[in-house]
């Protein structure tokens, strides 16, 4: 089983990403141009400032010829998880609806925050319980998501309002619930000694899916 | 008449869709009128892009700059912008 | 130009416009050290090198740290000031062969000046460096001269280390990073000359952080790939500097090709591409079989870069610049800056500190902190605002504190006992979770040298002897002078840097638990007592006590880090405490009574 | 000829001074050029802020919005500003 962390230039927390697969018990490997995922059991995108984020969070990523292979693997139903920068990247890809905008306070903001699990039917997550309250860091100036036109399918809601976010989302699902994306980062949540370990059932929930031993209803 | 190749140079005046709250802008407005004493009504922040294209003439420079909105520089969902010329 | 007759009299004649451009810049302030260099020989140091400094951390790992000043480019444009500061002084751990690991950053303004923390925040959290502390000194004193101190730690193996300088005459120098433009072109002697009031349209230097990352990544595959043999980063001074220091630290001379520097602004003259500062730019030195794989990744990362320099036995320092030699003088002439006189200062009795005219706010520094990633590489184990930062490495057991401390409250009274005590509470920060102190690099922040030498020369003393007495090496720096304004100038600033190892990360007590508080040692200070708190402190640290020490005793950051982690803090009142005193504070899940200092119950966590 | 007191729409757009570089604006170019095969020669980005002030008239609005770019919204240092009616 193989895991493809994505690197973008600028991505900043792909070894973060990296470390906590690793520590889990799956193979992962960096993946700096675009090649073939499909020798890929699942593909993650790290957090980050991809280009900078220059113009808009992810806006460049999100064009770049990588990404029509993540594109070509979402079609698969292959598990995918976007993080953070991650998250924007697959909202400007438009394989996940919405927007991410400009924190309101209009500063970078770093810090331990609780979220909710609303949907722990995808991949990522059936390790979690309907309801459950986690503790995660978030460290974004670009966290407020909007939603567009077409409803998300939700799977993280703040607990309380921290970022103006549409309905506290946290983090999103794509309808088959193949594609995860949310703005905390669960691979600074892996070990206790870092403040937390709230994160590592995301990863270890990927590794159960991927060992098909946790069939997860569509 | 095909004039040579020179630079057209254009503004992209790019900002949220009306119904997306804008709160930096609303921070700003309120520093403004209660600190400045200031009579400003309301305040919004978008994005000025200056971008000057190589073209054979202004419609085909006009063309280059919305193909560049609509690539990258804009984001449907949330934006919308206005081109005009320097 | 200050030493003009010494370069007139050093050439035999009067200089060209080029050479004038040239040694107003490396024999500035800024890059020369001229008033500091002799104070800086008689620290006890591991190596006289002025780039980073290495500490062994064991394992083959090392560590290298130093801290930097960009105050004058701060003071006129706040965000890109810090921003190109946390810039510059990356790129100088980088340039050890190190990866950047943390960031601390020392503060100095009369109100929280917002420029300056997101042009830190928006750089640091860009190249997905942590800033893991730091400390937030707001007084009027610093209004019209901030202070912009930043620390940078790396780290690497002992035998990824590069040297500064070149190693052989047939090797050559490539500078690669971002193109080159007219950025800051007097930016190392406008840092080393009074701040007028109105700045005419000068330069000033913009980050670009996204380069920067592309330039890290790029720059320790070429390291990996064992294809450097030695680096420098490009700095105030920028190609000249970092050229003329290579070649003249490995005795060498060379021919620098200036039209082969990859230009943003084609029509440069020869001596702007000389001495421009253009941001995320390096230079590495490399055998010429090595160029095509170096070029090759610099291409793949974005990057721009060429074959500049030759190295060649001469010592002479060649610049050429369209088939013209625009500059020929020796290497060993640029980079040594001449020296100013120093002063024998034989320090008073410690002074009662009561009568200090200077004191900083209490301000809970959370404001400022919340804006920096100080968990992006995982490896933050204690986060910031909850005493001494604490860093591991990864598949080891090994831990570093890291802190940045100054007393200039003290220092403005008395700048000897001042920066002396600052040593001294460092240390007990470092040991406050169980680290020993192996270096300290310091950051001078002082006003002109020339009008008051004495007390540069008071403050380099009280370094000295704490460095000498607790026995930590000095082993690295960087000095800011002429930091004043209509003649005021700020008080002596010297800022501690300090690295310590922790021999077992997951043996010291991280996080707070229900506890009682006491308050341990004396209000005031004698310096016979030292030795007794440290030992205190490590006895403390070995029974699993959280131990907190701060020239405040409690600060509004600390008490409101207790609250976000859920705690009730209650005191029943702490001690008065003397501006310097020997006090810690100390978190026991069970009473204290068999230790030598005086104890004090203060409270408790809840 | 006092006009009633009424709403003015202005929008100021903010950009770097010319000799002040852009980071942003270059790797944006770079894209562009590069990835998008668009002939662009030159992009900077900077502010666009839409701001509706309470006057007796244009002019004192103008006057309005020139008071609340020199006291807050423009730094002066690296910054230049155009304002325009909208």
């Amino acid at each position: 089983m193989k895991v493809a962390v994505i690197v973008f230039p600028g991505s900043n927390c792909d070894r973060d990403l990296y470390h906590a697969l690793r520590y889990v018990g799956l193979e992962a490997e960096y993946v700096y141009k675009r090649r073939d995922l499909d020798e890929f059991d699942a593909i993650t995108i790290p957090g980050g400032f991809s280009y900078g984020d220059y113009l808009r969070p992810g806006a460049v990523a999100a064009r770049e010829e990588i990404g029509e292979e993540i594109k070509r693997e979402a079609g698969k139903g292959k598990p995918i998880l976007g993080i953070c920068n991650g998250f924007q990247i697959l909202v400007e890809m438009g394989l996940l609806p919405g927007a991410l905008l400009q924190n309101p306070s209009g500063k970078f903001t770093c810090k331990w925050i609780e979220i909710e699990v609303v949907d722990n039917q995808t991949p990522f997550t059936s390790l979690y319980k309907p309801g459950e309250r986690l503790r995660l860091p978030i460290a974004n100036g670009f966290g407020r998501y909007v939603k567009g036109n077409l409803e998300p399918r939700v799977v993280f809601r703040y607990t309380e309002d921290i970022n103006e976010s549409d309905d506290l989302i946290a983090g999103i699902a794509s309808q088959d619930g193949n594609i995860l994306a949310l703005m905390p980062h669960p691979e600074r949540a892996y070990q206790r000694i870092l403040g937390g370990e709230d994160g590592l059932r995301l990863f270890q929930s990927l590794k159960l899916f991927l060992e098909g031993k946790r069939s997860v209803s569509k | 008449m095909s004039t040579e190749r020179r630079g057209y140079r254009f503004a992209i005046d790019i900002q949220y869709k009306s119904h997306i709250r804008d709160p930096r802008g609303e921070t700003i407005r309120r520093v403004l009128n209660e600190k400045e004493g200031l009579p400003v009504k309301s305040l919004r922040v978008g994005k000025s892009i200056h971008i000057e294209v190589e073209a054979n003439g202004e419609e085909e420079a006009l063309r280059v700059v919305e193909e560049a909105c609509k690539r990258l520089l804009v984001n449907p969902v949330v934006e919308r912008y206005e081109v005009r010329k320097l | 130009m200050r030493y003009i007759e010494k370069l007139r009299k050093a050439l035999g004649r009067e200089p060209t416009f080029v050479e004038l451009q040239a040694f107003n810049i490396t024999w500035s302030e800024h890059c020369g050290y001229c008033h500091t260099k002799e104070y800086i020989k008689e620290l006890p140091g591991v190596k006289r090198e002025l780039n980073a400094g290495i500490v062994e951390l064991g394992n083959g790992y090392v560590a290298s740290f130093k801290i930097e000043s960009h105050n004058h480019p701060s003071a006129v444009e706040p965000y890109n000031g810090a921003a190109t500061g946390v810039g510059g002084i990356i790129r100088d751990i980088l340039a050890m062969g190190t990866r950047p690991t943390a960031i601390l950053d020392s503060l100095h303004m009369h109100t929280i000046n917002q420029g300056i923390i997101s042009g830190i925040a928006d750089y640091g959290n860009s190249i997905g460096v942590p800033t893991v502390g730091g400390e937030l000194r707001i007084c009027e004193e610093y209004r019209y001269n901030p202070l912009v101190n930043v620390m940078a730690v790396g780290i690497g193996k002992s035998e990824d280390i590069l040297p500064s300088k070149a190693n052989s005459s047939d090797e050559v120098i490539i500078i690669f990073g971002a193109p080159t433009g007219r950025d800051g072109i007097g930016g190392a002697s406008f840092a080393s000359r009074e701040l007028k009031e109105e700045e005419e349209k000068i330069h000033i230097q913009v980050g670009d952080p996204f380069m920067e990352k592309l330039l890290i990544e790029a720059f320790l595959r070429m390291n990996e790939e064992k294809l450097l043999t030695g680096a420098q980063d490009l700095g105030a001074g920028g190609v000249l500097s970092a050229t003329c220091e290579l070649m003249s630290k490995g005795n060498f001379g060379g021919i620098v090709y200036l039209d082969r520097v990859p230009l943003r602004e084609p029509d440069m003259e020869g001596w702007e591409i000389l001495i421009s500062e253009s941001q995320e730019r390096m230079a590495v030195v490399t055998t010429r079989d090595k160029v095509k794989r170096i070029l090759e990744i610099v291409k793949e990362f974005m990057l721009y870069g060429d074959v500049v320099a030759e190295l060649n036995e001469s010592g002479i320092y060649k610049a050429v610049f369209k088939g013209k030699t625009i500059l020929e003088v020796p290497a060993k002439l640029l980079t040594e800056a001449p020296i100013e006189p120093t002063f024998r200062y034989e320090p008073p009795p410690m002074p009662s500190f009561d009568k200090v005219k200077i004191s900083f706010e209490d301000v809970d520094a959370h404001e400022v902190f919340e804006q920096y990633d100080h968990m992006v590489g995982t490896d933050t184990v204690i986060a910031p605002g909850t005493g001494t930062a604490l860093m591991r490495i990864k598949g080891t057991k090994i831990g570093y504190a890291l802190v940045v401390h100054s007393r200039a409250d003290l220092a403005d009274l008395d700048p000897y006992w001042g920066t002396y005590i600052a040593v001294l509470e460092s240390l007990r920060k470092i040991r406050a979770v169980g680290g020993k102190p192996l270096g300290i690099t310091n950051g001078v922040n002082y006003g002109d040298p020339d009008v008051d030498p004495e007390r540069l020369a008071a403050m380099m003393m009280g370094l000295k002897r704490g460095a000498e007495e607790l026995k930590i090496p000095v082993v690295s720096g960087n000095a800011s002078l002429y930091n004043t304004f209509k003649g005021k100038a700020i008080p002596p600033t010297l800022i501690i840097g300090m690295l310590g190892k922790v021999e077992d990360v997951e043996s010291v007590p991280l996080g707070f638990k229900p506890s009682r508080i006491y308050a341990i040692g004396w209000s005031n200070f004698d310096r016979r007592r030292e030795e007794l708190l440290l030992r205190t402190i490590d006895y403390c640290v070995s029974k699993g006590y959280k131990v907190y020490s701060s020239s405040r005793l409690m600060t509004k950051t600390f008490e409101e880090a207790l609250a976000r982690q859920g705690f009730k803090l209650e005191l029943w009142g702490l001690p008065q405490v003397e501006r310097a005193h020997q006090m810690v504070i100390v978190f026991a899940d069970e009473p204290i009574e068999t230790i030598a200092p005086p104890v004090v119950e203060v409270g408790k966590l809840c």
